[in-house]
């Protein structure tokens, strides 16, 4: 009972983060086909800026201006970049995306310094806000809660009940229609890379102080992130959120099984001493999200909730 | 009597609840010319995408020379001796003419996907890619990137990868869209040249070229054939009139 | 951009490396090789800041029996075939004595190559001084001569926390956690083995291995170990894994010490920041706040100031000033003579006295458990925080037995 | 065979003297470099970074088998580079075994171990391949992460395969002598690349020259055609990943003979980005592109990072003006310099390849002089960027001027420049 609760907790957290990431990666792929390997780079640059900000005003402007600025660093990169790229394809775009994450992790480590950052959790909410089986449930984590379920709330509103909303809607289903709707189509790019560069960088603000500020978070987390979207289908806001809280519960679940696989397999006579019998599920619960990631791909490519295989 | 060469029965195809084929028939015997008209939208690149395997049918069946091929792959039905051709320009683009044609010609000759002969030296190949190209006229540009050649030129192309392989069964897809005259005439006598002693399964707009290529001809409206006969039969056909009705030029040229 | 300057100045440097190597010999040139770029790049680069300012000393006192030393910094992105690549760079520039501390695996790469080019190259013998990489197996399994450690392994420290834990009688169970690699496995059967023979009533109700740099969120391994009533935690997390690890303790109101090698390492301090206060204890043979000499603490402010960068590696000027003895004893650089001469050497340090066991060539040091606390005297990385000594374990109470049998070069 | 009935049938095959200069005479060309480079009695830190060149050209035309001419991005391809390594290795240490205790592998020549790292990387491609080549494009690249991924992390789990963290080491001072090479010296292990370089090169040419080669390229260009000329895509795409399987991992051989240590992060998603930076940089669309990729990439990994600890910097920024400036990568940008060479005896051409040159060079310069400042400023201790014997302080108001200046100064011509028709691509 206590594991499940704890699981249940922490893995909706842990998926909600995920999904702020998801939500922004899930909005450029759709609009523009564009796999967003330096993604997670924004994420980073979220975090960083709220510390930098959050320094002179404080967390809970910093909670709003930082992901105006990660969203505003998104808009150059399309504008000066990406946009140059996109004539030649989407593997120049993946690859461009894919140097630039590289440029903006040395950027960071030039800025702010190599080490991590002393980016911490406001004092107003660095409490605990009630006891469960003896272990404490920090009041961030629910204040976590909320960003990440206004978010979803907020992202809800603009596709459903606005204009612009609807446009992006209609590039979800079908993709090339956009171009013929007679939009100014370079712009509402621009737009949705930066809004989606922002949606990252709100959850480096919130998720920045929660884990670690340091160079190396962008690499560390980016590759989760491509799961999340691959498995929830690529392009479906709805798959992205249910692959977010799936692999958020996997991978909590997994870490509370300690059993080895000397034990599940004990039938096949599997040694505790060898290299496989010594694995435990609790020790490949980081690996998981792979696993699925490349079985989703073999069996079902568009993913859980996607429309077309890419 | 031998088995036709391409035989549809009863073939259907839905994509979700939109019913694009619906039920067609029809027998093309060896050696025919036949040609498939009907106003835009009425299924006629559906019906070759099924024909040649791109699409697996919803249901009914496809025979080639008696065989049943649908739910093949489409290399598998290329390999039974069906070929096929596309209505926007579908070649190898960064390569060069003479290796897009090669590519034709290569199963074929049986070279598969063989990895330790060079090339060059396969002179069957060299002498078969050299044949189609003196056949559609583009030896000359042999060495041209295909992505350069002209558009003209890369329609050509495009027919002489589908007749590289020597598959008996040709389906060219709107072979002479967008071409001027002086082009298309050159085009049908092309398509006249490279598929004689072959069936020709045809789709075109140009009811010149129809009517003057085709041994026979089907219509194919809303996914249904509403007739099949000799340009003189579907000249004076009142439903394929009455189909064509909002189509005043084509019919026009039709009657012509 | 490789044709710039870069391309021109390289070329020529590399081009004069093999002629001015007789030139030069009046300086002792010590190649650092560890990650200098990359995610690693910054312990890295803080080892050769050290490693600099103590050559400075050096010279500033004469040098190296009368030569001057000259550190020479290789980056090899902590990857043992390209520390390779840059030991034969080294090697060709005329450096015969090589400091590296970051990656087991690079050590072990490094004294496995070192041993064979000074068995194929008579007379162009090169040391491998090692400041940081703590695998037992390098001075045991694996030990050869031309080895010698200056911090202590993982047995060691591990001996050093048991030792504390031998005094603590209310704690009565213990849960492990490391990397799933070679040290974390190291860690976790050394800390298993000392419990159990140091307290055997302590029951370790946990022993846990997790992939390396992967996991995000520590709170549900916190929360195992809640559920198991862990009085005390054994963690050989470095670095990402060990700060994640303690602000999701600190947040799950987890309070019990939590024993690490490396709760002090550089950036840990900053990135754990008020969650780590009274949690996190660490073993290491300095920290800022044990009493010494009023020189080395002018020492310590003034490497601090000239590097803005806190002085971590006392172990660092351990090894330069041993090799300065060892140097002036000899009189050259003649390798096989300084090493010999460096084996069962003693060492005044300002924290007391040191022995290069000859058996294994493991430098024997006192040792100091202390806890992460605030208002220290002298605080890390301007936190605000600092360490404070739990105990000292003296240099001959961290001695453990060795399989090394050391072949000596006749 | 044939029911054409044509007069004549020309010879479209290109004439001796053509083949000759392009296909035989660059391979002619690398032999004669290779066996020359002995001859400069190069130091032994060239020598290794030599090495170390010819283990990554054969590795990055591996990876070029599957994003040059088949069109596969793969962020995977250090596995296949990695398992073949550590076939090797153990063939190695079975060697070594076998040489006291006797058996099969005494008799097997240590000159011939990168055979069995391409047994191991091909084997890897066939069995891995097998369910990835089933997608193409994006969700390709998906799978080849993931598996990297995987793999990986299984490098270090299995440690009676890989060796955990440290790896595998052994001696490749066993078996049986080949061409009189004990392969000790450095000079030796020379002479085993080179060789080793030189057949791998040689022969991923040729495999570009077969039916299946040739196939691949129509892969790239249009899948969906290469259905309707009898192939299936797919299979196409599993034999060349098989094929550059094999590659990588007789690159993985040579590599595990040259270090004598393999570990388990060689077959992690690290150097399987390199690798597709040395593919494009080098230039993807051209055979020789990767080899050209793979000296500048090496010798800046190996060296750049004396001068400079902002070496990744510079490489990313490398990356992306490739990506944006000359997506042929370095071939494509020489290629286009000597034709503009050719043709430029009007002076036209050479003008404004000596154009696009300078402003090239202005803006690296001041980009160089601007990141050099920003990461001394930001490591604090006061220290002057110190080019040639130049002084610029990060404290100061000039040097960043200057470089500001020549940076903007060099981007913006670059950019007039690429106006009036692009370079390189």
């Amino acid at each position: 009972m206590e594991t499940v609760v704890f699981a249940l907790l922490n893995g909706l957290i842990y998926g909600l983060l995920l999904f702020m990431l998801s939500s922004g990666l899930t909005l450029i792929f759709s609009m523009m086909g564009v796999l967003n390997m330096a993604h997670a780079s924004f994420y980073m640059l979220g975090a960083y800026f709220a510390f930098t900000l959050g320094q002179h005003t404080g967390f809970w402007f910093a909670l709003f201006l930082a992901p105006i600025c990660v969203g505003a660093a998104g808009a150059c990169v399309e504008k000066w970049g990406l946009r140059k790229v996109h004539a030649r394809g989407h593997v120049a775009e993946l690859l461009f995306t894919f140097g630039l994450a590289y440029v903006i992790e040395e950027l960071v480590k030039i800025v702010w310094g190599k080490f991590a950052v002393a980016y911490e959790i406001p004092p107003e909410l660095n409490y605990s806000l009630f006891e469960l089986f003896g272990s404490q449930y920090p009041a961030y984590r629910i204040f976590m809660l909320a960003v990440s379920i206004a978010m979803l709330a907020g992202l809800w509103y603009l596709l459903k009940r606005t204009r612009i909303g609807l446009i992006i809607q209609a590039s979800l289903t079908h993709p090339h229609m956009v171009s013929h709707l007679g939009h100014n189509v370079p712009r509402i790019f621009m737009l949705v890379f930066a809004a989606g560069c922002a949606l990252a960088g709100l959850a480096g603000v919130i998720g920045g102080n929660y884990l670690v500020t340091e160079p190396s978070m962008a690499f560390s987390i980016g590759p989760i992130v491509f799961v999340v979207v691959v498995v929830g289908g690529m392009g479906s806001l709805e798959g992205a959120f249910i692959a977010s809280l799936l692999i958020g519960f996997l991978q909590t679940f997994a870490i509370s099984i300690d059993s080895s696989f000397a034990e599940i397999f004990s039938f096949a006579g599997l040694s505790a001493d060898g290299d496989i019998g010594r694995i435990t599920i609790a020790s490949l619960a980081p690996m998981l999200p792979f696993l699925l990631l490349v079985l989703m791909l073999m069996l079902r490519p568009r993913g859980l909730m996607g429309e077309r295989e890419f | 009597m031998s088995a036709p060469a391409l035989q549809l029965t009863d073939l259907r195809k839905n994509f979700g609840p939109a019913k694009i084929i619906e039920g067609v028939s029809l027998d093309i015997a060896r050696g025919e010319r036949h040609a498939i008209i009907g106003p835009n939208g009425a299924g006629k690149s559906t019906l070759f995408n099924l024909i040649s395997g791109l699409f697996p049918p919803s249901s009914g069946t496809i025979s080639l020379a008696g065989r049943q091929i649908s739910g093949l792959k489409p290399h598998q039905i290329n390999r039974l001796g069906l070929s096929r051709s596309f209505q926007v320009s579908n070649i190898f683009a960064n390569m060069s003419v003479r290796e897009n044609v090669r590519c034709g010609v290569l199963w074929s000759l049986g070279y598969g996907h063989s990895f330790w002969r060079n090339i060059g030296n396969l002179k069957e190949v060299q002498r078969k890619t050299a044949e189609v190209l003196e056949k559609v006229g583009l030896t000359d540009k042999a060495d041209v990137p295909a992505v350069l050649l002209t558009y003209a030129d890369q329609r050509t192309l495009e027919i002489a990868i589908t007749i590289a392989g020597g598959a008996d069964v040709i389906l060219l897809d709107e072979p002479t869209a967008g071409m001027s005259h002086s082009e298309t005439d050159r085009a049908i006598k092309l398509i006249e040249m490279a598929t004689e002693g072959k069936t020709l399964l045809i789709v075109e707009h140009d009811m010149g070229v129809v009517f003057g290529l085709s041994d026979r001809i089907s219509v194919l409206v809303y996914g249904e054939i509403i007739a099949t006969g000799t340009p003189e039969e579907i000249r004076g056909n009142a439903r394929v009139r009455e189909a064509y009705l909002g189509d005043e030029t084509e019919f026009a040229e039709m009657s012509a | 951009m490789s044709k710039g300057i870069f391309g021109k100045s390289s070329l020529a440097a590399l081009l004069l490396s093999g002629s001015v190597l007789s030139a030069e010999a009046e300086v002792i040139k010590v190649g650092y090789i560890d990650p200098l770029s990359g995610p690693f790049g910054s312990t890295g680069d803080a080892g050769v800041k050290h490693f600099r300012y103590a050559a400075d000393e050096i010279n500033a006192a004469g040098g190296m029996g009368g030569m001057q030393v000259e550190v020479i910094a290789f980056d090899n992105k902590i990857n043992p075939k390209e520390s390779l690549v840059q030991l034969q760079k080294a090697i060709d520039q005329g450096v015969r004595f090589i400091a590296q501390g970051n990656g087991s695996s690079v050590a072990n790469a490094l004294t496995d190559a070192i041993a064979k080019h000074n068995k194929r190259n008579p007379g162009e013998e090169v040391l491998f001084l090692n400041y940081a990489a703590v695998d037992p197996a390098l001075t045991n399994k694996k030990c050869n001569y031309w080895h010698f450690r200056f911090d202590a392994h993982v047995d060691m420290k591990m001996a050093g926390l048991t030792d504390w834990l031998r005094d603590q009688k209310d704690i009565k169970t213990a849960y492990i956690l490391a990397q799933d690699y070679s040290y974390g496995r190291a860690f976790t059967a050394a800390a298993k083995s000392m419990i159990e023979e140091k307290r055997p009533d302590i029951k370790i109700v946990g022993a846990e291995l997790h992939p390396i740099g992967r996991v995000k969120d520590f709170t549900p391994y916190v929360q195992k170990m809640m559920s198991a009533n862990a009085d005390v935690v054994f963690t050989g997390n470095w670095g990402t894994d060990m700060t994640l690890l303690v602000k999701a303790a600190n947040a799950s109101g987890h309070t019990v010490p939590y024993l690490t090698f490396y709760g002090g390492g550089l950036g840990a301090p900053t990135a754990m920041g008020q969650s780590a206060v009274g949690l996190v204890k660490q073993i290491t043979e300095f920290h800022e706040n044990i009493e010494a000499s009023e020189k080395q603490m002018a020492r310590v402010d003034d490497f601090e100031k000239t590097n803005n960068l806190d002085y971590y590696y006392e172990r660092v000027f351990t090894l330069m000033n041993m090799l300065d003895k060892a140097v002036d004893a000899v009189g050259s650089v003649d390798v096989p003579k300084v090493a010999a001469e460096l084996e069962g050497m003693t060492y005044e340090t300002p924290y007391g006295e040191v022995t290069m066991r000859a058996d294994d060539h493991q430098l024997m040091q006192p040792l100091y458990i202390s806890t992460f606390s605030e208002g220290v005297v002298r605080d890390v990385e301007n936190t605000g925080f600092g360490f404070k000594t739990d105990i000292t374990i003296p240099a001959a109470a961290t001695e453990t037995p060795t399989t090394c049998r050391m072949r000596r070069p006749s | 065979m044939t029911d054409y009935s044509l007069d004549r049938v020309p010879d479209l095959a290109p004439s001796v003297r053509y083949k000759f200069a392009t296909r035989v005479l660059p391979l002619l060309l690398l032999a004669l470099i290779l066996l020359s480079i002995p001859l400069f009695e190069p130091s032994r830190t060239w020598l290794s970074l030599f090495n170390a060149i010819g283990i990554n050209m054969v590795f990055a035309l591996s990876y070029n088998m599957l994003l040059g001419q088949a069109g596969m991005l793969s962020f995977g391809h250090a596995v296949y580079f990695g398992l073949g390594g550590y076939a090797a290795m153990h063939g190695m240490n079975a060697i070594e075994n076998a040489s006291y205790d006797g058996g099969l592998w005494a008799a097997f020549p240590m000159f011939a171990l990168p055979l069995v790292g391409f047994a191991g990387g091909a084997l890897a491609g066939a069995v891995i391949g097998w369910p990835s080549c089933r997608r193409a494009g994006v969700p390709f690249a998906m799978i080849s992460l993931g598996i990297a991924e995987l793999v990986a992390a299984a490098g270090f789990m299995f440690i009676s395969v890989f060796g955990g963290e440290e790896g595998i080491t052994g001696d490749r001072m066993n078996g049986v002598e080949l061409f009189g090479l004990s392969l000790g010296p450095l000079g030796e292990v020379y002479w085993f690349i080179a060789f080793w370089t030189f057949l791998g090169v040689a022969l991923m040419y040729a495999f570009t020259r077969t039916p299946l080669g040739k196939l691949a390229q129509a892969v790239r260009d249009n899948p969906e055609r290469v259905q309707f000329v009898g192939y299936n895509p797919n299979r196409v795409r599993y034999l060349v990943f098989i094929a550059a399987g094999g590659f990588a991992g007789l690159a993985g051989g040579m590599s595990a003979v040259n270090y004598e240590i393999f570990t388990p992060e060689s077959l992690s998603v690290i150097p399987s980005g390199l690798v597709l930076l040395m593919a494009f940089i080098g230039g993807a669309r051209y055979f020789a592109g990767p080899i050209l990729g793979a000296v500048v990439l090496t010798y800046m990994q190996s060296n750049l990072s004396d001068y400079s600890e902002a070496w990744l910097l510079y490489l990313g920024l490398l990356f992306i003006g490739m990506i944006l400036f000359a997506p042929g990568g370095l071939a494509g940008l020489l290629l286009s310099g000597t034709t503009a060479l050719r043709q430029s005896l009007s002076g036209k051409g050479l003008v404004r390849a000596g154009a696009f040159a300078i402003s090239a060079l202005l803006s690296a310069t001041g980009v160089i002089v601007l990141v050099e400042l920003a990461v001394r400023h930001s490591n604090g201790f006061g220290e002057a960027f110190e080019p040639f014997s130049f002084h610029l302080a990060p404290d100061q108001m000039m040097p960043w001027a200057v470089g500001l200046v020549l940076a903007g100064v060099g981007i913006g011509s670059l950019k007039v420049l690429s106006r009036q028709g692009g370079m390189g691509s």
